[in-house]
């Protein structure tokens, strides 16, 4: 066996396995080197079931950012949520951020709805205009039992049984 | 080093025991083996040859008892203190025990690669010194598997040596081989012994060999010692069963008919 | 009465030489350990098994890469189609292999490939008397032999579950967009949305434990063979030694992979 | 071991000594390679080496082939009873220039 070959070879087996783990990891997996530049605003949800962080937070249908932490808040028993906002994307005061389902049973994802105010919102201040998770055994038993409460929006507490 | 007390030996074996489980296979052992000579170990399969050439090696604990090697305790020396010892003796196993993934060289080399920061250049002006000193200059780059029995030997010869071991061990040095390549490996050994003064211990049953080499020889049966001495005294030796290993009668000189017809047909 | 307590008395002999090999094997990572800690250090021996372990087995993990990929995409399509969101097969495809698949496949492929020549290949040095050599030459057999076989395992496995991983996604991608016509944009968005850094990170802790687990099993199965039944029938037992080392290995990767599952 | 090189007319003399081994030889080599370099004939008295290993001889060797193919004398001296018999087991003594006194060997260099 020839001495360079087997160098050779192992040299370009470690580089393809380097180049197999670096697209995993930053392409899919979406752990970036740097952090994409943007800043981060706080929401309160009453519910965000099946969210989760690394999520992504989409406006008219386009990706603007991604969900960088959850927390609980025992004061009030809400979901804290991060949202890692892209530079260059202006979020007003009134903004809504909803939680969404993409398909039927598919990822939740947050949905950013722009407000009409022209004061704009800066890092690590909060939306307060904010809608839950829609759940889908709460929208079967409205619609079974006719429930006479408005469209699934947020502010239900009666969401779990 | 523990005991670094000057002998005259290069080896002092005193009462060494070695049990396998419910067996005892050496049986208090006292062995003495002077510089600058040849000891062989002689005795049928079974004697306990090996087990006391491990011992003396290291490669095996022994129950009880003391192996002074060079200076060292090889019965409670610590590993490090058995690696320095090793560095000074060279070993030729029975089937060669080359490294099969390297070139007769590559086997050649590789203590000297391991243990010195020697130059390249010298290292393979050494090598070629060896392998001419036994004959095998051809076979530098072949593989191990390409060697004859023979060669293999020679080649586990030339690697025990590279070192310049102040002692050599040989495991069953002609086994194996026809008598003419046998004859030059005992020729191979006695040169040895004169131009490096090496020590030399030859473990083997080939009663041509023995007498050929011998300095002393130690006779052995059943994980005994019967007898040490040279080859004269092993001779002129009445022991009736040193005279047997000698003469290597047949076993019973008249066939009891009987007996014998029963012992293969299995009858009883 | 006699043959129950015949079957008690084999169960704890089996459980004694059980608790033995392990013991030994545990004994063989600290003896590996201890080596590597302490000059000299040599890379070449570690290339060299690389070279054996980790690109020897490249095209083997290609292969089946790529089909272990295009099985998935073939199931996750079928099964997601009666639902109605075919447009999860990436998530589905790339969490399937990055977590599990992935690691455990191709801890399961170098058992098969590497890991039973190395049981081989020590098992007959040990009868062939070559690691008393070693001994002799006061050349240390774990730094020599054991510490590279383990060092490459440790750096192959990870390398060559990357490789399996990046082949089995573009299997699967091969099945669903190219044969099935799923989005390509929501096969890739979908599965770069699902997969998280937490996910692509327990793939690769598995395969580095598995990569260890593997090597450290294999070498010592066939460095300790003289110690175990097997060492007293030569030929014989190397065989047997192979065949203990291959089932062993492969079910500590899959017992391992649970339990790294369920502590993670 | 002791390995020193002193200048004659002529030609370089390096006087060896002691036990020349495998933690000695490297230096061994160096000396004779270097001495070799400033383009002189060069004899080694060896009539103090007491005991040399193969590593030794082969250093030795070394020097002989660099001093051939630069064309230049090379021979050893007074060569004790423990390094002659290395040489005459490993065949070297009919290779070697050998001498037993200096002044052979600057007949040799005319």
């Amino acid at each position: 066996m020839n001495k360079i070959n087997v160098q050779l070879i192992t040299g370009i087996f470690v580089l393809f396995g380097i180049a197999a783990f670096t697209y995993q990891a930053v392409t899919i997996g979406g752990a970036s080197i740097r952090p994409t530049p943007g800043y981060t605003l706080v929401a309160r949800f009453d519910s965000i079931s099946g969210l989760r962080v690394g999520g992504i937070i989409e406006a008219a249908g386009v990706r603007i950012g991604t969900i960088s932490g959850i927390k609980f808040d025992p004061d009030n028993y809400k979901a804290i949520v991060n949202l890692r906002i892209n530079e260059g994307v202006p979020v007003q005061q009134d903004a809504i951020v909803s939680v969404r389902t993409q398909g039927i049973i598919g990822e939740k994802y947050i949905k950013l709805s722009a407000g009409g105010f022209p004061e704009l919102l800066t890092d690590g201040m909060e939306i307060h205009e904010t809608e839950s998770a829609v759940s889908l055994e709460e929208l079967v038993s409205k619609y079974i039992f006719n429930s006479s409460s408005g469209s699934g929006s947020g502010n239900n507490s009666d969401a779990k049984k | 080093m523990t005991g670094n007390t000057p002998t005259t030996n290069a080896i002092t074996i005193r009462d060494l025991v070695v049990d396998y489980g419910p067996r005892r296979i050496l049986n208090g052992i006292n062995l003495d083996v002077p510089h600058g000579q040849i000891m062989v170990i002689m005795g049928q399969s079974g004697a306990g040859k090996s087990t006391l050439l491990r011992c003396i090696l290291g490669l095996k604990k022994p129950t009880s008892g003391s192996i002074q090697m060079l200076g060292t305790d090889i019965a409670t020396a610590s590993r490090k203190e058995i690696y320095k010892a090793r560095k000074q003796i060279g070993v030729a196993f029975q089937g060669g025990a080359l490294f099969s993934s390297m070139s007769v060289a590559e086997n050649i080399q590789l203590a000297l690669h391991e243990h010195t920061d020697l130059d390249e250049k010298t290292i393979q002006i050494m090598t070629r010194i060896k392998l001419d000193m036994v004959n095998l200059l051809e076979a530098e780059n072949l593989m191990p598997s390409e060697l004859s029995g023979g060669m293999a030997k020679r080649a586990a010869l030339a690697r025990a040596i590279i070192m310049d071991p102040k002692l050599l061990f040989f495991d069953e040095p002609s086994s194996g081989l026809d008598p003419s390549t046998a004859a030059e490996l005992d020729q191979l050994i006695l040169t040895l012994k004169k131009g490096m003064g090496i020590t030399i211990v030859v473990v083997t049953h080939e009663l041509d060999s023995i007498f050929k080499i011998a300095d002393h020889i130690a006779v052995m049966k059943d994980g005994n010692l019967i007898l040490t001495g040279t080859p004269q005294e092993i001779i002129d030796s009445t022991n009736p069963e040193i005279q047997g290993m000698l003469n290597r009668k047949p076993r019973e000189t008249i066939v009891d008919t009987d007996a014998h017809l029963r012992r293969l047909t299995g009858d009883f | 009465m006699a043959s129950i307590a015949k079957h008690v008395e084999s169960l704890g002999a089996y459980c004694i030489t059980a608790m033995e090999q392990t013991g030994r094997t545990f004994n063989m990572l600290l003896q590996v350990l201890w080596e590597l800690l302490h000059p000299p250090y040599r890379f070449y021996p570690i290339v060299r098994q690389m070279y054996f372990i980790g690109a020897r087995s490249l095209t083997l993990i290609i292969v089946s890469g790529v089909t272990i990929g295009m099985v998935l995409g073939l199931q996750f399509y079928n099964i997601l189609q009666r639902f109605g969101s075919v447009e999860l097969l990436g998530a589905g495809v790339a969490l399937g292999v990055i977590r599990e698949l992935g690691p455990v496949m191709t801890a399961l492929m170098v058992v098969g490939r590497a890991g039973s020549s190395i049981t081989a290949e020590l098992g007959i040095m040990r009868i062939t008397e070559q690691v008393d050599a070693l001994e002799c030459m006061a050349i240390s057999p774990d730094k020599f032999l054991i510490a590279p076989k383990v060092v490459a395992g440790l750096l192959s496995v990870p390398l060559l579950t990357m490789v399996f991983d990046f082949v089995a996604l573009f299997g699967g991608y091969f099945v669903g967009v190219k044969m099935f016509g799923v989005a390509e944009g929501s096969y890739w968005n979908g599965m770069t949305d699902a997969v998280e850094w937490q996910d692509v990170r327990l793939g690769l802790e598995k395969s580095f434990v598995f990569g260890v687990l593997v090597t450290l099993i294999c070498c010592s199965r066939g460095f300790y063979m003289h110690l175990t039944k097997a060492g007293s029938q030569g030929a014989e037992g190397v065989s047997s030694a192979t065949t203990d080392a291959v089932v062993l290995s492969s079910i500590a990767v899959l017992f391992s992979d649970f339990l790294i599952g369920a502590l993670a | 071991m002791e390995c020193t090189v002193r200048s004659q007319t002529g030609f370089d003399l390096l006087e060896l000594g002691g036990e020349v081994d495998l933690q000695f030889s490297h230096k061994l080599r160096e000396t004779i390679l270097g001495s070799l370099k400033t383009g002189n004939p060069l004899l080694i008295d060896m009539a103090k080496v007491s005991y040399i290993d193969s590593s030794g001889i082969a250093s030795l060797v070394e020097g002989f082939q660099t001093a051939k193919t630069s064309k230049l004398q090379y021979g050893l001296l007074n060569i004790s009873n423990a390094a002659m018999q290395v040489l005459t087991l490993t065949r070297l003594d009919k290779i070697f220039d050998l001498h037993s006194s200096t002044d052979q060997f600057k007949q040799k260099l005319q």
